[in-house]
């Protein structure tokens, strides 16, 4: 099996769909002829020429805009948002057209587009480049918001998100675009929306993540292993719609929980995740379900702050010592 | 044609006074903005396109709508909020859809449907199509960003699009020259490098030609337009607003509305010996029937099906 | 005592603190001339003139930035959004600006400001006009976030969020203005932010809410007391910072909750408060904490159909009913 | 006078060359954007103002920082993330900040601080002052709404701000001419009707007497104006960009190279017997040894600590 990196994936399931539909095509900011500010898009532009794969002025707001209204006359536009920072000029689009739009004409004008790009942090980068949006865009009807974390659900789920009839949102971790890993070659990998998968089996506490942090579960996972503590660990692949069945299913299973997520606290997706599994696990759970998420701060420069308010395998693995009673 | 261009104007006037008593009782409900004033710029702009051309407005979406060929019944059902409305009671007012008719909507949020309207013209020149996308909007929205980001690439890509200023002189309360640094639409053509054009549109032989002239340049150079249409509404914004007394003068109205844009057409075809009074009053009767028709037709509409709430959220 | 409306107690806020100080100032589209598209600012214009009750262009992002801008040199300005369903257009300067900019400069450059408007549904507006966006603010470290319920409160908070050297968001019930209470006159009122108040006392369930809903979580406290149900309700007052000891004393006491919203489900306020209760209370709660907030897709315009889709007693009991197992 | 322009010049230009190689040894992480080839704009318009007017920018801030008055140290502590940096390594490269100094920044979305400038225009206007406000951007800042908005605004209100394009001729990698309808920013002068001027700003003196005449229009008639400098950066757009070979060839980039604002002002100062070979490579020893101080003072800068992480989210 061809191993390849989170970023090259994403290139094959563009360059698939595009093969696939000439409906489809890439706008944003240096999509074209730098080939990407992060080279998602290599190579698409020789291959697709100027008219499917376009250069933007920096006009968040403007090009999110023309996508919606090129979605409306039936293509399928996939908006590339430099970073998901900046996408906040773009977000009244995204929300009051986009999400909106098949709603308020009734089913008349479907929206069949991506808006996608790198969300969260990376290193050093401040507080203005630094933030994941899951959770806001968790929160809006109409929308499906997808966080992949391997290379091959990435492919899979950007393949599926292209041919959605409804406005996707895809975040891609930009951590991940250098991680590598299995990917079929000549195979039509196409993952549903909406569906977690298990990456690790274990019956002592779940571990529900998405996006970066599922590879920090996935580490405390095979590191308490070890211990002969295992973990359930659920990735939600897609955030909205949620799947609360397999959050359920693990839970009644392993009675204890951590959410952890790469987004501030308050109102984040695992504050929706402990809304679902105390609803639905109410007599199962052995534990108060804790979260790991981002210091609630703006992210600091300095690399020991940037460091420290983090989400990282240390402090998931004292939330799964503390639901199960070990410190 | 004058005939059919009177037909639009006094449709749209018939449609919006009854609309108006239909608020007043309770009838519609939420924002309501009234078209009148302006309907010289809907019957003259909409009566030069194809049916595969598109149009996208903001709230002030009735008259557009009618002049578009939507049934007075489609659009009174929406306002009244019932089933057989053309979103089905779901968008109200403010948002009046109708794909067959590519009518893109009836947008709330003032300038966004800017970009919109650029995306179609994109996609018209993706697919090597020779319509156009006319898109309205206030003048007040020339101030917000989205304007300015959607004429930019609209200029820069050359897209067929004919971008349309209904300068009604106010923004809610506020008067053009305390919104504006510079009012001329000249200059603000050129920023983006596209032609632009002023023109008295309560005229409608004038906007019918500076349109022709726009989308003839947008079908065969797919160069864009900026067009500022003078014009004025004789209503207040929305329902809710006086229609004088704060921010204009009862004077100022009194004298904008002696250029009713339908007595200029009707006083036009009188000179042309194209109608006399009796055929005007006969015209008007018919329409006042079928927009006592369209009420009736509404009010008669069931509300929708509870179901209705969740469906079309997704496209499952 | 004075009774007036929510809107005249806001305009009496506004016009002590503008009458205290003068550096602050009020901005926003029709707050001048117009007095207010909801009037909170009538008079204001009369009083202090053109340069501190200021009329913008329609231009959400800019006048939020000059307000930002105005703040960083010492002025304290209150930008009013006509709603806050434009200010989606204003969010980059209230998140990345505003709410980071003491962090960022590590201090030197305080945010002494207030974004304010009317949130929330109102009648029959649809989609695009019916948005209550407190869970997103909420999440943003760096702000404040307020949500009186009544005139009372809209005043005292009003006055201390101007006094508050931190960026404010000030979330007005667009259905509350015209509802009135009582608001003593030639008296200060400052009520602290970050406070909760009990609105009703009870020891059979708690009933969390916070603006508009509020008066909901009364009105079935009331009723219910009849057939000798007695509620707790808390009002929340401002929902970040959260009063996290309100709620868990409430619930250590009634062992359940109920936690009510206009906003949408996921991710929403009531997620995190019922993440706080479930960590601070997980021992005393005799039953899962429900929720009701706004039903889970974009406002329709029709009567019906916005009723249905809006939280309101029926439904705010049915959960109380569900959580006592009474149903 | 010229000779303190040249000092600024080259210790911008000497910062920025440590800057450098600071991040390649990993001292400095994240984004870095360098000012070098741009420093006759820092330094030609920052010589105008006086100590109680404002500046701000973007994120390519080191040489507007150090022209400002903020130490070397105090600039590179900050790059390094440490406890004495400007910000106390909270901010790092693209958010400079310095309050004693009237430097608000250091801004990482593009165009985002251009309502900023507005807004302490506004209150300069508001108390009654006669400071102005400078505000540095980039070309493609000019195509965003916020430039728009606060543009029109600034216009509309008459606010002493100075809005400064600095035109290096790309946005990343998307030349000017692929993202701009129209190049041509007197026109976009007038579009906000306020004056409007371009020059060529490797000449620092071309960039003084522009200043000057446009902060004299602000202290005395409150009236903006929109410059643009045309200049070119000499290195990547970030430390993850090429020099030159994607998005601009080798012998553009050896061309404007040529035009390095430093010479352009040594060759004057010699030519005028301001300053011969000798005095240049001393002061130039003199710089690069303050520069080579601020990397040691950064670099025994100790971190920030720990509890930092919780300090100043909000005022308590
Ligand atoms: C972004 C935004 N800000 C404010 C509003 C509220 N609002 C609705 S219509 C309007 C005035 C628009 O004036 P103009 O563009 O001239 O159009 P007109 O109503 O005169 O047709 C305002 C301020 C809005 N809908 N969207
Ligand atoms: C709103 C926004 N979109 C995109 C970016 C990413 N970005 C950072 S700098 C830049 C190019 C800006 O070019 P210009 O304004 O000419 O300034 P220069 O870097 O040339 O000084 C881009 C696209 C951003 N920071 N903010
Ligand atoms: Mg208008
Ligand atoms: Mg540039």
């Amino acid at each position: 099996m061809a191993i390849v990196t989170f970023r090259d994936a994403l290139n094959q399931a563009l360059r698939e769909e595009m093969q696939n539909d000439d409906r489809v095509f890439l706008m944003g900011e240096e999509v074209a002829e730098y080939n990407g500010a992060y080279k998602v898009s290599r190579g698409l532009l020789d291959e697709f020429g100027p008219m499917r794969v376009v250069d933007t002025p920096i006009a968040e707001l403007g090009f999110a805009g023309i996508g919606v209204g090129a979605a409306m006359v039936g293509l399928r536009p996939v908006i590339e948002f430099m970073t998901w920072n900046f996408a906040l000029l773009a977000i009244d689009q995204v929300v009051n057209a986009a999400a909106k739009m098949l709603y308020m004409s009734n089913g008349q004008f479907r929206m069949p587009m991506v808006f996608r790009g790198p969300n969260g942090a990376a290193l050093q980068l401040s507080a203005q480049h630094s933030q994941a949006w899951e959770s806001w865009l968790a929160h809006i009807p109409g929308l499906k918001v997808v966080t992949p974390a391997t290379p091959y659900d990435a492919k899979g789920l950007l393949k599926s998100a292209i041919r959605d009839d409804n406005p996707v949102v895809f975040l891609e971790g930009e951590m991940l675009y250098n991680t590598k890993g299995e990917v079929p070659e000549g195979e039509e990998i196409l993952i549903p929306l909406g569906k977690a998968e298990r990456k690790r089996e274990g019956e002592h506490c779940s571990i529900i993540a998405h996006g970066k942090t599922v590879l920090i579960a996935i580490q405390v996972a095979d590191a308490l292993a070890k211990e002969g503590i295992r973990i359930d660990v659920i990735d939600l692949r897609t955030v909205r719609p949620m799947d609360v069945d397999a959050i359920a299913e693990s839970v009644k299973k392993t009675n204890r929980a951590v959410v952890v997520e790469e987004g501030w606290e308050v109102c984040g997706i695992g504050a929706q995740v402990v809304d679902y599994i105390q609803r639905e696990c109410f007599d199962y759970l052995d534990a108060p379900v804790l979260r790991v998420h981002q210091a609630d701060v703006p992210m600091p420069y300095a690399r020991n702050l940037e460091r420290a308010a983090k989400p990282d395998a240390q402090k998931v693995t004292a939330a799964v010592r503390k639901v199960l009673y070990q410190e | 044609m004058n005939r059919a261009l009177l037909r639009s104007m006094l449709l749209q006037r018939r449609f919006e006074e009854r609309s108006a008593e239909a608020y007043a009782l309770g009838k519609i409900g939420g924002f309501c903005h009234l078209y009148i004033g302006q309907e010289a710029i809907s019957a003259g702009a909409l009566s030069v396109l194809r049916p595969d051309d598109y149009v996208v407005t903001a709230y002030r979406d009735h008259g557009l709508a009618l002049a578009r060929g939507m049934t007075a019944r489609a659009v009174m059902a929406e306002l009244f909020g019932r089933r057989d409305g053309c979103a089905g009671g779901k968008g109200g007012s403010m948002h009046l859809f109708d794909s067959k008719l590519n009518f893109l909507g009836g947008h709330g949020i003032v300038g966004a449907h800017i970009p919109l309207a650029a995306g179609v013209a994109f996609a018209i020149k993706y697919r090597g199509g020779d319509q156009v996308c006319l898109c309205f909007f206030g003048e007040a929205a020339v101030n917000i960003g989205a304007f300015h980001e959607a004429l930019n690439m609209a200029g820069l890509w050359k897209l067929p699009a004919v971008f349309i200023i209904e300068n009604n002189r106010y923004g809610m309360g506020t008067a053009v020259s305390r919104a504006m640094a510079n009012e001329d639409v000249t200059v603000r053509a050129a920023t983006y490098n596209i032609p632009g054009e002023s023109l008295d549109a309560q005229d409608v032989f004038a906007v019918r030609d500076a349109i022709s002239r726009a989308v003839e340049r947008a079908r065969s150079n797919k160069t864009p337009t900026l067009l500022e249409m003078r014009t004025y509404r004789f209503m207040g914004h929305s329902m809710s607003d006086a229609v004088s007394g704060t921010y204009r003068t009862k004077a100022e109205l009194e004298e904008e509305m002696r250029r009713d844009p339908i007595i200029l057409l009707k006083t036009h075809m009188t000179g042309a010996g194209e109608i006399d009074d009796d055929a005007y009053a006969k015209l008007d009767d018919e329409i006042k029937a079928e927009v006592q028709d369209s009420w009736d037709f509404a009010d008669a509409s069931p509300e929708p099906e509870l179901e209705e709430l969740y469906a079309n959220v997704v496209v499952e």
